[in-house]
């Protein structure tokens, strides 16, 4: 028991990690990117290669990763996503963007298959796959280490936005459209930066899934349900509510099927999405235009 | 002679709708019959999905739901109770009303985005449910094999013939009616008031409008329309799983099909499935063997295409291609 | 008689009192001017009133009923007509199709309401745009077909958002004179303007707002004299801007 | 107002269904008679099924284009020289879509036969309508009893159904136990939540309630799943002996590789084929899966002639050993081949008569796992035989070795059990 709660939590923050990316651009943009799992299939399959081709130490990928699907994020945006949410702009019920997000992950998914093939891929890496004990608790390094990563990527994100320059800029952004321009920040610029580092966070949720997951070209959709429920229980566009709905989704996951079976626990997730959506619409942490 | 505008096209809605009624005298081929069959079954889904979707002005992505809860109750009536699937698809069809308005009640509360999570998040919930139960007291629902539905030779009363044509005079005859009654709904009361709570809530608000009310409405007959389709589609395939009926992609299609022919209008939803399902047929058919996923790359290509290029939909393009056609027409006859 | 009465009525958002305190007044085919400086609460009263926003304190009766918190399609129902600051027409429907929207509201028969609409196009001088997109009217245009939906609905009380805002001097004086017109039918009226000047030839009472409080009320010539409202209003702001 | 309406759709619909109908004419034309005997295959070659779909596809290219390059059907009367053209399509695992496949392929291009569908949730609607249209089916993997249970006529099964599975596998462990001396009381079972591990599950419960065996874990999970650690570590706290599994390719991988790292590992760990028998479940898994027994209807070490040959030519071309699937459609591609060879016609009736009498063996039979096919009325092959491999280390790689039944085991590989390292 106390080692499926230990699993909840990790998994929870790992979970956490992959929705946070999702967060950030729903905070900034007012867009839920559905081609969230398509992303993270990229980042999945970006850790793959570098790891393949180079052997290196898995989260030695993250020096490749993240300029890499940082720039993806950053271009998709530029030329995919700004057109159409230029011509939404006086639209009250924009669904365009929306749109053009899921036809983007058809794109994503299929070119990989078209590219990669349908087969499911691993890496190997014994020393980060043993369970270490430690209390008479067991957990996989792999995961210990992903916890870590989820934590230092959600502080550093708080802390860059809270006191960069650039993330101040993207706060003000995010609260108020028309006032940021006002104030002369170029608000299309900086969607494309909130893109790039909500997709490089994918990316990296990527690295840090692949030594005990596995990819292939769809491997991101199961996530991406997952994510999206996750949002909207911590609050859409409130990153540390991404890590407490992780979290949630992960003890339920976890500790509950040690009652019931697996497959069940993903109902209680739907039911209890649809709770928060009905009784609590803006979630646990979301307080309007604040992360 | 000179015809007038309105002469040359009483002809051609003549001209048209005897086209679409001899089809299945023209076309002998079963297979193309079968992809009319979709294309009208899409068509049928799309409209439905409008009232909502368009009318109404949010984004539904779980009417997969719908389809599933009306092939499942007329479905389960027919092979354990006996009742013939023509009355089983109205019983499916008002169960799938109550729920709509069900889970219209607290939805319509949220806004864009939500609203979209919510739908989807309900017909998550309602295909795993389907997946994780066997039976419910005497009811055999399946779990994930699903059902299938025994196959009992030429009878209308069982909904089951051998041949498509009747399987296609039966989905166009939905069809016809569906629009019809979308053109009528659209033209009174109801259709004025749904389309104004659904451009601007706030606004219709202040003009007296119900807006919630309007929203439930057209979410109930949304629901309603929506499950007749399922019951079709359960006898015309004869086997229903909720991996066949309620998965996500199905209510991605829906919503896409519409959008990419143009949300909202009458001709839109009819449109987009006229047009799209024969190319994914086509794709599927001549690409999809060769290169696996190439046909579901391009539709997403075509979605993005669409969205950035012509964001009303394809139904703007060929209006204005057909009002050109007209002039050219009305000049020369 | 009043029409329209609050009592109290109080608005915060947060911290910020947006409304503090306001009793006011509209009388049977009376028009009613508020003024105030950008900020000064106007719209947000007008909100509380229409039901657009749920009041914090306070009541609001119209036609002797209380219809403090009722839904803003209630309140239109009961014959409180509005319009918004920023017009907000259906902008991909037609001018008739919107404005027989407004006049749906009080018949079923699609005839009737069409005939009402028409008629109402007419009044406003809109005929010659009946058919057009509301998308691509002009932006006085727009207005008066706000106006036009709104009257549609058969209000006893017109609530206007601004209604001047933004347009030419020649475009002012036509709504005016529409506004008189709309007032002659026997409907009460309220405007909301922060350029003072021109709505004193219409109005009858005029209420000054300053930072969510009521700091003067009167007869147009009563209210330009008032201390307060040069102290905190006049000053700066007084007279028709130069084009 | 409406009738502006009506009007202007009634134009667009015409002109749209014009261009429809001018392309359905042509390319009806566009159909040249010619002596080819066309099978139609309906294979998931996109989707979640999209490896083995792929795999399949391959072998049958493999076949038919050694076969039409020998010159195609030998055979007495009028099909004598025909070639054969294989037309695939693709399912995406989707019934509706398999439904429209078969349609597609019985009436626009005209197929004569019929075979494929892998997935049984697509097989069992698609042959009702082939059924229908009384053209033959050959079904060479689904397993779901149901397929070959409803009185068709022209449906025929190559495969085992699963409740033949699920008895051998209870026959296996009763083997285990007295082969050991081991007795066995606890047992637990882990599936995907699709109709393949749902139809298992169904008959372990009933079976291990026959044998006497108390059911300590019962787990299903959805296709889904992101992380199955939880039902690890339950099955950690429960301790089932044996564990039976039913799993597709990603799970079965996630499930072992999980189980090692959390080092939980029951006396015997058994699988039902599906994902465990893909060829990239051990690739990924490796030492991971070492013990596990996998219940099979052929494998590559078996000591049959000409397999070694069919191989290596066969990796030659496509990169990959051949494989419990590949193997499947192997044989079902060589049982059409040879009723065609009987009956010289393509008419469907004589070709019933001819594949229900005949007993398939030899040539290109002999590399199977049961000495011929044979099917009964209902159009079950009734001598569809299962084995058992296990994961065991051969030199420095893993390979699934062939442990059961005792006379097919390969040398010198005795079954382990229980595993050394288990709980």
């Amino acid at each position: 028991m106390g080692s499926a709660i230990l699993n909840g939590i990790l998994m929870g923050s790992i979970y956490g990690l992959t929705a946070i990316g999702l967060t950030l651009i729903f905070g900034v943009l007012k867009v839920i990117n559905f081609a969230q799992g398509a992303f993270l299939m990229l980042g999945l399959f970006s850790t793959y290669w570098f790891v393949e081709l180079t052997g290196a130490n898995p989260y030695l990928a993250l020096i490749f990763v993240v300029p890499f699907t940082y720039f993806t994020g950053y271009y998709t945006q530029k030329f995919l996503i700004k057109p159409v949410f230029e011509s939404e702009k006086d639209v009250r019920e924009p669904i365009g963007v929306i749109i053009v997000t899921t036809g983007i992950w058809y794109m994503l998914d299929n070119l990989a298959l078209m590219l990669f093939g349908a087969e499911y891929r691993t890496i190997n890496v014994p020393s980060l796959s043993e369970a270490i004990s430690f209390f008479g608790l067991y957990a996989p390094l792999s995961k210990i280490i992903g916890f870590f990563i989820s934590i230092t990527i959600a502080g550093a994100l708080f802390w860059f936005l809270k006191y960069s320059k650039m993330g101040k800029a993207i706060r003000a952004t995010s609260q108020d459209r028309e006032a940021a321009s006002l104030m002369g920040i170029n608000q299309y610029k900086i969607y494309n930066v909130t893109f790039g580092i909500g997709i490089a966070i994918c990316g990296i949720a990527g690295t840090v899934l692949l030594p005990f997951y596995y990819v292939y070209p769809t491997a991101g959709m199961h996530l991406d349900i997952l994510d999206f429920v996750i949002v909207v229980l911590g609050g859409l566009g409130s990153i540390p509510g991404a890590l407490v709905g992780g979290l949630i989704i992960g003890l339920i996951e976890s500790v509950g099927s040690q009652f019931i079976s697996y497959s069940w626990t993903i109902e209680i997730i739907y039911l209890l999405f649809l709770v928060i959506l009905f009784v609590k619409p803006e979630g646990l942490f979301g307080v309007k235009g604040e992360f | 002679m000179g015809l007038s505008k309105k002469q040359i096209k009483v002809i051609l809605l003549i001209f048209s709708t005897i086209t679409v009624f001899l089809i299945p005298v023209f076309i002998k081929s079963q297979s193309y019959l079968q992809i009319f069959i979709v294309v009208l079954f899409f068509m049928y889904l799309t409209t439905a999905w409008n009232f909502v979707g368009g009318f109404a002005g949010v984004l539904p992505l779980g009417h997969a739901a719908f389809i599933a809860i009306g092939a499942y109750v007329s479905t389960i009536l027919f092979m354990q109770y006996h009742i013939s699937p023509w009355i089983g698809m109205f019983a499916g069809g008002i169960f799938s009303a109550i729920i709509g308005v069900i889970i219209g009640l607290p939805t319509f509360k949220l806004r864009g985005a939500y609203f979209a999570l919510a739908t989807m998040a309900f017909a998550g919930g309602i295909k795993v449910l389907i997946d994780n139960i066997d039976t419910i007291g005497p009811i055999n629902v399946g779990g994930p094999r699903g059902i299938l539905i025994n196959y009992s030779g030429n009878s209308f009363v069982n909904f089951q013939w051998v041949s498509k044509v009747p399987y296609y005079y039966i989905i166009l005859t939905m069809v016809i009616i569906l629009v019809l009654f979308t053109v009528f709904m659209m033209k009174s009361k109801i259709g004025y008031y749904l389309t104004a709570g659904g451009e601007d809530p706030e606004a219709a608000a202040s003009l007296g409008i119900n807006v919630a009310k309007y929203k439930l409405i057209a979410m109930a007959l949304s629901a309603f329309f929506t499950a007749l389709a399922g019951s079709f589609y359960a006898q015309w395939i004869l086997y229903i799983s909720p991996q066949s009926v309620g998965n996500m992609n199905l209510s991605f299609e829906i919503a896409f099909i519409a959008i990419i022919g143009g949300r909202g209008t009458i001709i839109g939803p009819i449109l987009g499935a006229l047009l799209l399902k024969p190319l994914e047929e086509f794709t599927r058919t001549y690409i999809g063997s060769a290169l696996p996923g190439a046909h579901l790359f391009i539709l997403g290509l075509v979605l993005v295409l669409v969205m950035i290029y012509q964001p009303r939909g394809i139904q703007e393009i060929v209006l204005k291609l057909s009002r050109k056609f007209m002039k050219r027409i009305s000049k020369k006859v | 008689m009043p029409i329209l009465k609050t009592e109290k009525l109080t608005k915060k958002f947060g911290g910020l009192v947006a409304v503090k305190n306001i009793d006011f007044e509209v009388n049977e085919k009376e028009i009613v001017g508020i003024i105030g400086a950008n900020g000064a609460g106007k719209t947000t009263l007008f909100n509380c009133i229409s039901g657009n926003l749920k009041t914090t304190s306070g009541k609001v009766i119209f036609d002797n009923k209380d219809i403090t918190g009722h839904k803003p399609y209630e309140i239109a129902e009961l014959g409180l007509a509005r319009t918004f600051q920023v017009v907000r027409p259906f902008a991909n429907k037609s001018v008739l199709y919107n404005v027989t929207v407004g006049a749906f509201l009080r018949t079923n028969q699609k005839s009737e309401a069409i005939e009402k609409a028409k008629e109402i196009i007419n009044f406003l001088n809109l005929s010659s745009k009946t058919e057009v997109l509301a998308k691509n009217l002009t932006l006085p245009e727009r207005k008066r077909l706000e106006l036009a939906r709104a009257l549609a609905t058969s209000p006893v009380l017109l609530m206007l958002d601004e209604v001047m805002a933004g347009l030419r001097p020649a475009e002012i004086q036509d709504m005016l004179k529409i506004i008189e017109k709309i007032n002659k039918k026997g409907i009460a009226i309220v405007i909301i303007e922060h350029i003072m000047q021109v709505i004193m030839s219409v109005s009858n009472r005029i209420y000054c707002m300053n930072f969510g409080e009521k700091i003067a009320s009167g007869t147009p010539q009563e209210i330009t004299k008032d201390k307060n409202v040069i102290k905190a209003y006049l000053g700066d702001e007084y007279g028709i801007p130069e084009n | 107002m409406y009738r502006k309406y009506l009007f202007g759709y009634g134009s667009q619909l015409t002109m749209v269904l014009f261009v429809t109908l001018v392309f359905g004419v042509f390319s009806s034309y566009a159909q040249a008679a010619s002596k080819v005997v066309v099978i139609g295959n309906i294979l998931p070659l996109s989707g979640p099924s999209a490896s083995v779909g792929v795999e399949g596809k391959n072998m049958r290219e493999f076949v038919i284009k050694k076969f039409n390059a020998a010159g195609g059907l030998k055979c007495d009367g009028a099909l004598n020289g025909s070639k054969i053209k294989m037309i695939y399509l693709d399912t995406k695992s989707d019934p509706t879509v398999g439904v429209s496949d078969v349609q597609q392929l019985i009436n626009q291009d005209h197929a004569d036969l019929l075979t494929g569908a892998w997935n049984s949730g697509v097989t069992y609607p698609a042959t009702q309508i082939a059924e229908m249209n009384k053209i033959p089916f050959v079904v060479p993997v689904s397993v779901m009893d149901r397929i070959t249970e409803r009185g068709f006529k022209y449906t025929f099964r190559v495969a085992a159904k699963d409740s033949w599975w699920t008895k051998d596998q209870f026959k296996f462990i009763d083997y285990l136990a007295h082969k050991s001396g081991k007795k066995i009381k606890t047992v637990g079972f882990v599936y995907i939540n699709n109709d393949f591990g749902k139809s298992f599950d169904d008959v372990w419960v009933k079976l291990a309630k026959q044998y006497g065996y108390k059911v300590v874990l019962n787990q299903a999970y959805g296709e889904a799943a992101t992380d199955l650690t939880p039902i690890v570590l339950k099955m950690k706290s429960v301790k089932p002996q044996v564990v039976l599994l039913v799993s597709d390719a990603a799970d079965a991988i996630l499930l072992q590789n999980t189980m090692a790292s959390y080092d939980v590992h029951p006396w015997a760990l058994i699988s039902s084929g599906g994902g465990q028998a893909d060829p990239s479940f051990i690739k990924n898994t490796g030492k991971n899966a070492q013990y596990l027994f996998d219940e099979s209807e052929w494998a590559s070490d078996m000591n049959r002639p000409g397999l070694q040959e069919l191989n290596k030519s066969f990796k030659k071309i496509y990169g990959s050993d051949v494989n419990g699937e590949t193997m499947d459609a192997y044989i079902g591609i060589h049982t059409i081949l040879a009723t065609l060879q009987k009956t010289c016609s393509t008419n469907p009736d004589k070709f019933r008569q001819a594949i229900l009498n005949t007993e398939f063996k030899g040539g290109p039979f002999s590399v199977m796992a049961y000495p011929s096919v044979k099917f009964n009325g209902k159009g079950q092959n009734v001598n569809a035989g299962l084995i058992m491999v296990q994961v065991r280390k051969v030199g420095n790689k893993y390979e699934r070795v062939t442990v059961y039944p005792e006379e097919d085991a390969r040398a010198g590989f005795k079954i382990v059990f229980p595993q050394p390292n288990h709980y």
